[in-house]
């Protein structure tokens, strides 16, 4: 079972993107929850949502406790809200942000996870230019889909199809193509070895 | 759409499943429960004595033939039957009556009474123009019955006695019948030929008339007629007469014999300058015929006041719009040639007239006498029993004279002098005579409880100002003596017999049946029909008494 | 065939199947979704004919749906919470009436405090209201148990409640099969009403009715509902055959065979608690699991059997009855009398405290440990009551009941019992 | 027959002469007796009288299709103990406060089944209209369902043994406003005054009517069954036991009411008014008062004068404000000014 928590603020569609990413679990054909730490929905207020994925149906209906991935929508709950709870290490962790993980003070977390385990994209900047929206939930979902590979990209733009309608679903979906190549290009060079000659 | 069918079968019934115990129930089911058992008083439907009927001298069921008249069209000949049950003179009454109905009617105290008078005038006439004939008189008794007088009393009784079988034998002095109808109302005021149908009506019931014929010495006709019984109502013919000093020089007439003179179509000469000397109807018809007489305005001089003058308002306004003059608390003290004398009166702190001694002279061709009549009673000498005295013959409540057999009535008896009482006694007299041929018992019968005006619900009954009788312009009273007063057309007539409020008299309103909280009040029978209550389930709350226009109805206790 | 839905549009979209004819609706948290969703399926036509009402209180939305049953129309409607409280006249009106309405209710705790998150304060409060009361334990189990309860409630005369747990059903979004339009329509035929208003054929609903037949009337209640005891399972059966899906029924049980324990529970709370079993069994442990989903009629005779090869039961509970204790335990200790099985209370997941795997297996190891006591609260701050308490005391001298209490929660004199 | 009947105008609830088009469903013979007898109702209740007024006249206008729901109240027990129903058409009991939500759902439910010319009537004494059940008339009316609600107001609550409601006049006794000392009964008084909170929902008709004018009453009943949509009709019924009045006299108490001007009879549509039925023949509201036990404080040694007069002033307003001396439809006839100066003297100048 693969468990992911997403942290936000109301009004940056946190539970849509719980729900996004398990739609599109289940057109990979696995089983999906998706479900919000229940708040009175309030715009600016703290908001988790979170999504299992699984190949047998599931079952428990705790809170995630200890997720495999964690992802933050927005980079000033960093300081408030505990958002890297539980988390194992080795787990994923993608933050929007235009700064790097250390500009953030992530460094030590980088440390811990490793270079493939954590990201930083800049979904609000992407969302800005491709919905004229800073709605970062799509585009962070391309980012997580590259960083973790839970579910297939085409699935999540399938998802993105249904959840939307008309140009919304087409910006939406460009938006996380966006981040996806990005976050890929990030990997990429993180994955390369490091240059021994000038 | 779909409400003629219900979507469901119905539950409960024909097979489907059971309804739910107790809270749901088959409607109507509380017929089960007989509520009367809390009842500590009925109601009772009543008849009470309406006041029209009460004051009607001509004992009259005022009420009940407005009830018929009230629906118009074949209403009416059902009224007007309802009518000459009593009275055979509706064309006539409904002309000269003086209708104490109207005054004593509860509507007065509404608005205004009912035009009864105009009602039962209409009612008169359209039988005459129908030709409606009167009930068949009874198989004949073989008794022989003498009517001394042609009048109002006489031809009542008449009517009344050959109902009942009675051969009659009608005799009379005048050349022709109607006594003071004929000879002492005005044409302008009852036209003859009115007089005529009604009078014809009843002599075609097989009453031998006989004219010109005045009984002279009762006792011998009674013999030599072989008469059963007879009734006397030869009215009061004479004048009173007053010594006017110097009387002789004036001309002097009384009123009795100018009306007959106007009526035989031979008027005495008046002069142009008037004066009725009097304050009674008669006076008033006096000086009204004057006005067409001379084409001038006669004054007419009372000792008394306005207010005191016993003629009737009506009567007096229309005499007053005809431009009769007046002179009250006033005495004529002496004629002469062209003028009389007049004296001033005060009244006294008993309201009796006296003398000032202020005298006025004013110029007069003539003086008519209205102060009073009295009876010719010599055709009763050598009757033994008889009592008489002041010009009126004594009769007991039967109105039998001392002389056994001999019945009398109207004017010639103690009562107001008015064609509907002689009418009324004629029909009392009748049936009292024929108690007396078949010697059982007769008394009046026992009056109800007055419905008065308290007992009435006046809510119900939407306000109606009566009627107006049109009358004759006023150029033409003054020269004529056309009708004065006309009759209501159809219409108006059944507006006015609509305004009765049915006093003491269930007119089947549905008020009882529509106001009972408890639908206590059934109406088994078709309109018009009585109600009756339903004691199952009347729990005897009053309201149907309480909101009976009519005063029909009354709470009695209920014996426990 | 399954789509990834809310559990709230899946109850919505299966409500809407069973094609009610008046749906009335009055917003509260958690139930909102389901009447949202209704109003756009009746407004698009999907739902035809139907009546989508908007009342202003849940009192009317009951008061509504009234009307509209005795008149011979399907009629449901859904709340939650203090909505359930404000409808409580005409809940106990509408079961005394016999008119099968079915009502949808997203538990909610009951204030004051105000809280808007999930428990059974609200139902359990109302258990006594004379409607039958079924526990989803899954959206999906809530989705069909509406197809039955429709039925069921039609059957018995009876109206039905459907509780699912307020956000952790109600806002989870899952693989879902609405039950097949076809398949419902088969299963649920048109309302044929036992008493209905209609001018063709008049009846008097809902006299007042005295001390001379009132008992009677109150037990023919209770006898209809022990009658559905047989209908549930049936009607459980007739739909796994029509759907292919077990769903409903009077309670079901998870490895009870050879089982120690045995933890009782209602709603959402089974599926958390089967991977806490199945968890415990791999460490060799013998223990089951039973899921109440009728209680009311509550199913003795069947507990009894299910619970009757056990050695110890837990009931874990949504509710607690203040000054007593647990409200199912009550129910389940009558159900197994003279079997002298010990029975702990556990109650659990007030006001939307989440039940986790970890705090089930602490109060199991409790239990193990017997240190778990008759009744428990699972995950309370002790040292905050503690204090509270203590505070309290140095004001108002507490009396033996209040020591009871503290026993109970093993603050004083904690240890073996 | 184009002549009137001036013996019994229109106030009289039939005549034997009437076509029987022209008198009211009460004069009938075959009348539906909607409410029929056998109930428990007290002596001379007004309440018995103008259920069975307002629904005979609600079946006369719809062939008999009407399907009715009952508020709790005296109404409901005295109709329907189990075992005997006093109904005749379909009817039922739910609640106390919840009438006009039943109807509702009674309304709704022939929507949807497609039976729209069966209507439905909702009813209720004042206790379950202007105070329990005002929440959900008031959601009837804004919704716009096809419901005529009829209140039967005899001011207090009565069922339960003469409460105060909301609907009780100011100074009358009730069980729960005893005149004591210097109170004079009910502090308080036509607080709600319902008729026009419901004219302010703007629904399509809303009008007044009282036991006494039955004629008023079968017309408005009428006029609201030609509409849709929600309608509210309040109905004046006197309470014999309740007002300590002469159970015979039930109908001339409601009279008095009317014509003293304390309960103006008007009607109106989408929140205009559209008529009043005048006052016919004006009396003081002292005359009305004194019928009444609940109001004999008022008049006792020392009395209330004052307390008279204030109510005088009401009548006063009311007569002012609704036009009660208007010319009248076609069977009153004018309202006596006259008669009205003179009573306004009675009000010593005062202007409340």
């Amino acid at each position: 079972m693969f468990e992911v928590r997403i942290h936000g603020r109301g009004g940056q569609g946190v539970v849509t993107a719980a729900e996004l990413l398990a739609l599109a679990a289940f057109e990979d054909g696995l089983q999906a929850q998706a479900f919000p730490s229940f708040g009175s929905e309030r715009m600016g207020a703290p908001v988790t949502a979170f999504c299992r994925i699984d190949d047998a149906p599931i079952r428990r209906r705790e809170p995630i406790a200890e997720p495999d991935a964690v992802v933050v929508q927005d980079p000033t709950l960093l300081h408030h809200v505990d958002v890297f709870g539980g988390v194992r290490d080795g787990g994923f962790i993608l933050v929007n942000s235009s700064r790097d993980a250390d500009a953030l003070g992530l460094g030590e977390l980088l440390e811990r996870h490793g270079p493939t385990r954590l990201l930083t994209v800049p979904a609000s900047e992407i969302a800005r230019a491709r919905l004229g929206r800073p709605i970062p939930n799509a585009a962070l979902l391309g980012g997580l889909v590259a960083l973790t590979e839970i579910v297939s990209p085409g699935s999540l733009e399938r998802a993105i199809s249904q959840r939307f309608n008309g140009a919304a679903a087409a910006n939406n979906a460009r938006a996380a193509h966006d981040a996806h190549v990005q976050a890929a290009a990030q990997l990429a060079r993180r994955a390369a070895p490091a240059r021994t000659d000038g | 759409m779909s409400d003629a069918t219900s979507p469901h079968q119905s539950p409960g019934t024909d097979g489907g499943p059971p309804r739910p115990f107790a809270i749901t129930l088959d409607v109507g089911s509380s017929l089960a429960n007989r509520t009367g058992a809390w009842r500590t008083e009925r109601p009772q439907y009543v008849r009470r004595l309406p006041p029209c009927n009460d004051a009607c001298p001509a004992g009259e069921d005022v009420q009940r033939w407005l009830y018929e008249a009230e629906s118009g069209g074949a209403g009416y000949e059902r009224a007007w039957r309802a009518l000459v049950r009593e009275n055979p003179f509706p064309a006539v009454m409904g002309r000269i009556c003086f209708h104490p109905c109207e005054t004593a009617c509860n509507r007065c105290e509404l608005d205004e009474g009912v035009g009864i008078n105009s009602v039962e005038r209409f009612l008169g006439d359209e039988a005459i123009r129908r030709g409606w004939t009167l009930p068949a008189p009874g198989g004949p008794s073989g008794r022989r019955v003498l009517v001394v007088g042609a009048g109002p009393c006489g031809l009542s009784a008449a009517y009344h006695l050959a109902l009942r079988g009675h051969h009659v034998t009608v005799r009379d002095g005048a050349e022709e019948p109607g006594g003071m109808m004929r000879y002492g109302i005005p044409a302008y005021r009852l036209p003859r030929e009115v007089l005529d149908a009604e009078i014809d009506r009843i002599l075609a019931l097989g009453v031998e008339l006989r004219c010109d014929e005045p009984v002279s010495d009762l006792r011998a006709e009674l013999r030599e007629g072989g008469y059963d019984a007879a009734l006397l109502a030869v009215g009061a013919q004479l004048a009173r007469n007053v010594d006017i000093p110097g009387g002789t020089a004036a001309h002097v007439i009384d009123a009795v014999s100018m009306l007959r003179g106007v009526a035989t179509g031979e008027p005495p000469r008046l002069g142009r300058r008037v004066v009725v000397y009097g304050g009674g109807d008669t006076a008033l018809d006096a000086a009204r015929s004057a006005r067409r007489l001379t084409g001038s305005e006669p004054l007419l001089i009372y000792r008394r006041s306005r207010e005191r003058m016993p003629a009737h308002a009506e009567e007096l306004a229309q005499a007053e719009q005809e431009g009769i003059a007046f002179r009250w608390l006033s005495t004529i003290s002496a004629a002469g040639e062209g003028h009389i004398e007049v004296e001033r009166m005060r009244l006294d702190e008993n309201g009796e007239p006296q003398p000032t001694g202020e005298l006025e002279r004013l110029e007069a061709d003539s003086v008519v006498l209205a102060l009073g009549q009295s009876s010719d009673l010599t055709l009763l000498e050598g009757l033994d029993g008889v009592r008489a005295g002041d010009g009126v013959v004594e009769v007991d409540e039967r109105m039998m004279t001392g002389a056994a057999g001999v019945f009398a009535g109207g004017d010639m008896t103690p009562s107001e002098r008015m064609a509907a009482v002689a009418i009324g006694h004629g029909r009392r007299a009748a049936r009292h005579l024929d108690g007396w041929l078949n010697d059982v018992p007769t008394a009046d019968p026992p009056r109800g409880e007055l419905a008065g005006f308290d007992a009435l619900n006046t809510w119900y009954y939407a306000d109606a100002p009566r009627t107006v009788r049109p009358l004759l312009e006023d150029v033409r009273r003054q020269s004529t003596f056309e009708e004065v007063v006309h009759g209501l057309d159809a219409d108006s007539a059944l507006y006015e017999a609509r305004r009765c409020l049915s006093c003491g008299n269930c007119f089947s309103c549905d008020n009882c049946y529509g106001v009972c909280p408890d639908n206590a009040v059934l109406k088994p029978g078709p309109p018009g029909e009585p109600y009756a209550i339903d004691l199952d389930y009347c729990k005897g709350c009053g309201i149907c008494a309480a909101e009976c226009p009519c005063g029909a109805i009354e709470m009695v206790p209920e014996e426990i | 065939m399954a789509s990834q839905l809310e559990g709230s549009l899946a109850v919505a979209r299966t409500v809407a199947r069973c094609r009610p004819q008046v749906v009335c609706a009055y917003p509260i948290t958690p139930q909102t979704h389901i009447v949202e969703a209704l109003s756009r399926l009746v407004g698009s036509g999907e739902l035809a004919p139907c009546e989508f009402v908007n009342v202003e209180s849940e009192f009317a939305a009951m008061s509504v749906a009234i009307g509209a049953s005795a008149t011979g129309a399907r009629a449901y409607t859904a709340t939650a919470s203090q909505g359930l409280l404000f409808m409580a006249e005409a809940l106990f009106n509408a079961s005394g009436l016999g008119l099968p309405i079915v009502m949808t209710v997203a538990n909610r705790a009951i204030g004051a405090p105000i809280n808007i998150w999930n428990d059974h304060s609200d139902a359990m409060a109302l258990r006594d209201c004379g409607w039958l009361q079924l526990y989803a334990t899954s959206s999906q189990e809530a989705a069909d148990m509406h197809v039955q309860a429709f039925r069921l409630a039609e059957r018995c005369s009876l109206p039905v409640m459907v509780c699912m747990d307020g956000f952790v059903l109600t806002h989870a979004f899952e693989p879902l099969e609405v039950p097949d339009a076809a398949a419902v329509d088969s299963y649920l035929p048109p309302f044929q009403p036992r008493q209905v208003l209609d001018p063709l054929d008049p009846v008097t609903i809902g006299a007042m009715v005295g001390p001379e037949a009132f008992t009677e009337v109150r037990y023919l209640a209770h006898a209809k509902q022990l009658e559905a005891l047989d209908e549930i399972p049936a009607l459980a059966q007739e739909f796994e055959a029509g759907f292919g899906r077990a769903s409903g029924g009077l309670l079901s049980g998870y490895r009870c065979e050879g089982a120690d324990t045995i933890v009782v529970a209602l709603g959402s709370v089974l599926g958390t608690l089967e991977e806490v079993v199945d968890e415990r069994r791999e460490q060799g442990a013998a223990i089951g699991a039973v899921a109440i989903k009728s209680f009311r009629p509550f199913p003795s005779a069947e507990l009894r059997a299910a619970l009757s090869g056990g050695r110890r039961v837990v009931v874990l509970e949504r509710a607690f009855s203040v000054g007593v204790g647990g409200i199912v335990s009550g129910d389940v200790h009558a159900a197994l009398s003279g079997l002298g099985l010990p029975l702990h209370t556990v109650v659990a997941g007030l006001g939307g405290r989440a039940i986790t795997r970890r705090s089930l297996h602490a109060m199991l190891d409790e239990l193990d440990g017997d240190r778990l006591g008759e009744l428990h609260f699972l995950e309370l701050d002790r040292e905050v009551v503690e204090r509270e308490l203590t505070r309290g005391r140095d004001h108002a001298r507490p009396g033996p009941h209040a020591e009871n209490i503290l026993r109970e929660l093993g603050v004083v004199g904690a240890g073996p019992v | 027959m184009s002549t009137r009947f001036y013996q019994t105008g229109t106030f009289a609830i039939g005549n034997r002469l009437l076509e029987p088009a022209e008198a009211s469903a009460q004069a009938d013979p075959d009348r539906a007796n909607s409410l029929t007898k056998g109930h428990r109702a007290c002596q001379g209740c007004g309440e018995a009288l103008g259920a069975r007024y307002a629904l005979d006249a609600a079946v006369r206008a719809t062939g008999g299709r009407v399907i009715a729901a009952n508020a709790t109240g005296c109404l409901e027990v005295f109709s329907t103990p189990f075992p005997e129903s006093s109904w005749r058409l379909p009817w039922i009991h739910s609640l106390f406060g919840n009438a006009p939500a039943v109807a509702t759902g009674i309304a709704a439910a022939l929507r949807a089944q497609g039976r729209t010319g069966t209507r439905v009537v909702a009813q209720g004494g004042d206790g379950g209209t202007v105070d329990i059940g005002l929440g959900c008339l008031s959601g009837m009316f804004e919704r716009g369902d096809d419901v005529l609600y009829i209140c039967y107001d005899n001011e207090a609550y009565m069922n339960t043994g003469v409460q105060r409601s909301a609907a009780t006049p100011h100074a009358a006794r009730t069980a729960t406003t005893e005149p004591v000392g210097r109170q004079t009964g009910n502090p308080f008084g036509q607080g709600k005054n319902l008729p026009l909170i419901a004219m302010a929902h703007e629904i399509p008709y809303v009008a007044t009517a009282t036991v006494a004018e039955l004629r008023d009453l079968e017309r408005k009943v009428a006029r609201a069954m030609e509409l849709r949509g929600p309608r509210y009709l309040h109905v004046l019924v006197p309470c014999p036991l309740g007002w300590g009045s002469d159970p015979a006299q039930t109908i001339a108490v409601a009279r008095l009411a009317k014509e003293t001007g304390l309960f103006p009879v008007f009607e109106a549509e989408e929140g205009r008014m559209t008529g009043v039925s005048p006052i016919r023949r004006l009396l003081p509201v002292e005359d009305y008062l004194r019928t009444q036990r609940r109001y004999a404080h008022l008049f006792g040694d020392p009395g209330h004068p004052e307390t008279v007069a204030r109510l005088q002033r009401e009548a006063n307003r009311n007569i002012e404000r609704f036009g009660l001396l208007a010319e009248p439809g076609e069977d009153g006839e004018p309202g006596r000014r006259g008669d009205l100066l003179e009573i306004l003297e009675t009000d010593g100048g005062e202007r409340g």
